[in-house]
């Protein structure tokens, strides 16, 4: 019963660490299967293969793979939504058509070697804008999505094209602002 | 990567052999309780082991004399530990009460500390963040931030006198 | 009859857990889950580790739990505190009003 | 079926709740925190399993877990508050 439920916890986390595609939840995941790992060692009487997994796996495996991942660059994404008082789960899983729009930009980041880190916040765009710290802002109002990329960043010009071409239906448009704080619109249907 | 401050020796008083005492025998003693024996071969070895451990930590790894940093009385701090109990538990329970009726207001208060030694901030801190219903988001000179569970006011000087309970009192007294 | 109140104390510690773990799959928002979980987990992770202090009786076996429950002490707040800044930091909020 | 080795059942499924938020959980910091539930949860079961088989010397490894066991989390969450150095 006992080391069933933890055999169980095992696969499932090492199968789901292989299949995801976010690397620093791949990393997390290791983590626990590393803790659950070290258990089962103890469980069928090796107390010193144990020690050695709990140092290894919780400090130094993690260590490492957080090293290896700073090869990729990090691409800050706010999703802000004004419409909601609170984020809460439901809020951020579900959305009416944003839970696949998310999905795809991810997939793009992790195409072009980028690792999104997507940020949810209710706070109106000014104060989001003032904070300086995102690539990318995507908000949303009912079923129209303004996407807020810099000048600068080439990346966002191929979001640009994916998402004319995927969502031809969807109310979508794209605002450039530079450091200089002026806004430049163009409008897509 | 030698240190520079340790250049001139310090001054060897009665005091300052009675703390490294002090400190020898709680090594030793938890020594003791990793061999599971307290034999007296065990405790010398435990002692000799943990001297060897604190000369070399006070030459090579701390750039100044940690005694002054960190002073915290033996028995201050046992009387500490006893009131984080059963602080601890009497926020539990009304931790347990909110989960149970779910009513949660959670919200960010600022509050501000008398106290102004660094060591000292670090561990209100840490027992604010230890005790139910709280948690410290970022420390900045004297003002906290702090998550409280259920958030009545949020006014700094109101906040504080509820959150910090007698926390404060019991650092401030040498 | 101290073994006794040792079972008593582990069940209770067990019911605090299992209050922080429904809590932590009910409560719909980031910062309640961490305020509360890590909290109520803390209270509970001391009475059962009490409990099997007084199950155990008077050894080196209850000395040694003692030290890991000092240790856990000391290192518990500083990771659900490095959790909630780093949250903090990125900019993840909750609510509009407040600073949450 | 002693009444610690229900005890060992009990904190087991707990783990499993730990678990389900580590996999559900919409951000990285639901599973970071998930991720610290599961460590409490394996050091009550390491003191338990030690309790049950009356071998002290177990209790090494919860040791080493409480002292170390916080790293791998503050590393992670310093990483996604840092963009990416560690």
């Amino acid at each position: 019963m006992f080391e069933l439920i933890l055999f169980g916890i095992m696969i499932v986390l090492a199968f789901l660490a292989i299949e995801t595609n976010i690397l620093r939840k791949a990393v997390v995941f290791l983590g626990i299967f590393s803790l659950v790992t070290s258990f089962v060692y103890l469980y069928n009487n090796a107390p010193d293969v144990a020690i050695a997994e709990a140092v290894i796996g919780s400090a130094l495996v993690t260590l490492l793979y957080l090293t290896a991942l700073r090869r990729y660059k990090v691409y800050n994404i706010c999703f802000t939504n004004e419409e909601f008082g609170t984020v809460v789960d439901r809020n951020i899983i579900e959305g009416t058509r944003r839970g696949q729009l998310l999905r795809d930009i991810e997939n793009i980041c992790l195409n072009r070697e980028l690792e999104p880190q997507i940020v949810y916040t209710p706070d109106p765009l000014e104060s989001v804008k003032a904070r300086g710290i995102y690539d990318l802002i995507i908000r949303q109002e009912k079923d129209s999505i303004t996407v807020y990329g810099h000048r600068d960043n080439y990346f966002v010009d191929e979001l640009e094209m994916f998402l004319i071409l995927r969502y031809k239906d969807l109310e979508c448009s794209f605002v450039r602002f530079g450091d200089d704080g002026d806004d430049d619109e163009e409008q897509i249907a | 990567m030698m240190s520079s401050v340790d250049n001139h020796p310090r001054p060897v008083s009665l005091d300052r052999i009675l703390r490294l005492a002090r400190v020898t025998v709680m090594f030793a003693i938890i020594w003791g309780i990793f061999s599971e024996s307290f034999a007296p071969g065990q405790l010398i070895l435990g002692a000799i082991v943990g001297l060897v451990t604190l000369f070399a930590t006070d030459k090579y790894i701390l750039k100044q004399d940690y005694v002054a940093t960190y002073r915290f009385g033996f028995f201050r701090a046992i009387r500490y530990f006893f009131n984080l109990m059963i602080q601890i538990y009497l926020a539990g329970f009304s931790a347990l009460y909110r989960i149970i009726t779910g009513k949660l207001n959670v919200d960010v208060v600022e509050i501000h500390t008398e106290l102004d030694d660094p060591f000292l901030i670090s561990l209100l801190a840490n027992s604010i963040t230890l005790t139910p219903g709280t948690v410290t988001l970022a420390t900045e000179g004297r003002k906290l931030l702090v998550i409280w569970i259920n958030c009545s006011t949020r006014d700094p000087d109101e906040a504080g006198r509820i959150i910090k309970a007698n926390f404060e009192d019991l650092l401030m007294r040498r | 009859m101290i073994v006794g109140a040792g079972y008593a104390l582990i069940a209770f510690g067990l019911f605090f857990t299992a209050t922080g773990v429904y809590s932590v799959l009910k409560f719909q928002d980031f910062y309640s889950r961490a305020v509360i979980t890590s909290k109520v987990d803390t209270v509970g992770f001391t009475t059962v580790l009490i409990g099997a202090m007084l199950v155990s009786g008077a050894n080196f076996f209850t000395l040694k739990i003692a030290l890991i429950l000092v240790f856990e002490l000391l290192t518990t707040p500083l990771s659900t505190h490095a959790i909630a800044h780093s949250a903090y930091a990125a900019g993840y909020k909750v609510r509009r009003s407040g600073d949450v | 079926m002693s009444f610690l080795n229900g005890v060992l059942i009990v904190v087991a499924v707990l783990g499993l709740g730990g678990v389900a938020r580590v996999i559900i959980g919409p951000t990285i910091w639901d599973r970071i925190l998930g991720l610290n539930l599961i460590s409490s949860k394996i050091i009550v079961a390491i003191v338990f399993f030690a309790l049950i088989l009356e071998k002290s010397f177990l209790l090494d490894i919860a040791i080493i877990y409480s002292l170390i066991g916080f790293i791998g989390s503050v590393l992670i969450s310093r990483f996604v508050e840092k963009k990416g150095q560690v």
